[in-house]
């Protein structure tokens, strides 16, 4: 399966097995929770059923329109650590332009239309949700000039 | 008819429940979300800034004006924050 | 030291190790000899001293362009059958777009700047060099607006 | 003044040597290259087409006008294809 959502750690390593056969490029992106200074978790909620259907949908149209000959979502949920792995997606194509754009694109999906939202805990112990950015809607844009894509 | 809504993040938070079972008449989610304001407090706060929440109709995303018609499940959240 | 030329096939996940403290995105190229049909391997001649020297050269300046946490180059000369690893480019930045994009650029830099002929091995014992595209130039270009960058 | 000269690729295998130490006078890369032109239709058949050669001055890539004085090595070369 192609697309993954987990509580638990994962291993990029095993992730990619395999993904790059017959391909000249293997691009990947993981996301970490970062350190900001003063925060200690970073708190996922998602939905499931959606989760699972909306990475497979995103991942399959990012193969189809970067002619991609492979590609791996995935994301975690729950509690993790500052400096743990949050998610990763990894795309394999012919060249390289391809595995690049599609990693990209599906990055602003995910960023903004995979059910998903992400909770800060402090090392005071307050937390807060975080807020959607507007340029992660503009990153997003940028792949649907020329034709619509996916919902509205 | 009868619908499951269920709520995520700050909604969730601010309605007080994950998930609930309605009977509505609402045709479409944006006079659903007027009627569910009614229920509470917790819901008016939640629900009353339209232009902050965005929804799913059985598990697809889509616009505040979707038809209800023949539904089974709504969800209503914030803007998303994966990644 | 965060760029390396070496025969010797390399793991991905020990070039990345370590890369992603303190950053928010990792994004990671890897370059594989591609089957086209009828190729058997590629041979790979780097000039000796200055390969090490640009590598590190473009790492530095993507650094400091985009703001990087860290970066890594791999770069293999020798023979390399299909399917095996030719490079690899790490990047890890604070944010997504700064990660993607300095990958990107160092990939453009690599493929036309950094000192290396491959040789296209064909599985009827042929061999032909491989010529540089010029569509490698353009995506090169691309980054060029606005100010000049390295070397002419 | 004394040059060592290095080549790659098809350079190296039209010229018949990976690189040789010369004797040369040439103010820039493109003499220098003239000069080499002489030596045998190897280099003859390597070296013509300048628009087809990249070059480099103590391995820093360069341009063909570039001058030669004080120069200790001097790398001619197809177009590069890393990555």
């Amino acid at each position: 399966m192609a697309a993954r959502v987990q509580s638990e750690p994962f291993d990029p390593a095993l992730v990619t097995a395999g993904l790059g056969d017959g391909a000249g490029a293997l691009v990947t992106f993981v996301g970490i929770v970062r350190d900001d200074g003063d925060l200690s978790a970073l708190e996922i909620e998602h939905y499931p059923g959606m989760t699972e259907a909306a990475l497979a949908d995103y991942g399959q149209g990012a193969a189809a329109r970067f002619g991609l000959t492979g590609w791996r979502v995935v994301h975690r949920y729950g509690r993790m650590a500052v400096g743990e792995q949050i998610m990763m997606v990894a795309t394999a194509a012919r060249h390289r332009r391809a595995a690049f754009d599609a990693a990209d694109y599906l990055m602003d999906w995910l960023k903004s239309r995979a059910p998903f939202w992400k909770r800060e805990i402090r090392r005071d112990g307050s937390a807060a949700w975080v807020a959607a950015r507007d340029e992660d809607e503009a990153s997003l844009a940028r792949w649907q000039a020329g034709r619509p894509l996916g919902p509205p | 008819m009868a619908i499951e809504v269920l709520y995520f993040a700050w909604v969730r938070e601010r309605v007080g429940l994950p998930r609930e079972r309605i009977e509505t008449g609402a045709a479409t989610i944006r006079d659903l979300l007027a009627e569910l304001a009614l229920r509470s407090p917790g819901h008016a706060a939640a629900l009353e800034d339209h232009a902050a929440l965005r929804c799913a109709i059985d598990q697809k995303l889509t616009g505040l004006d979707a038809p209800l018609a023949g539904v089974r499940e709504v969800a209503i959240f914030p803007p998303m924050t994966g990644g």
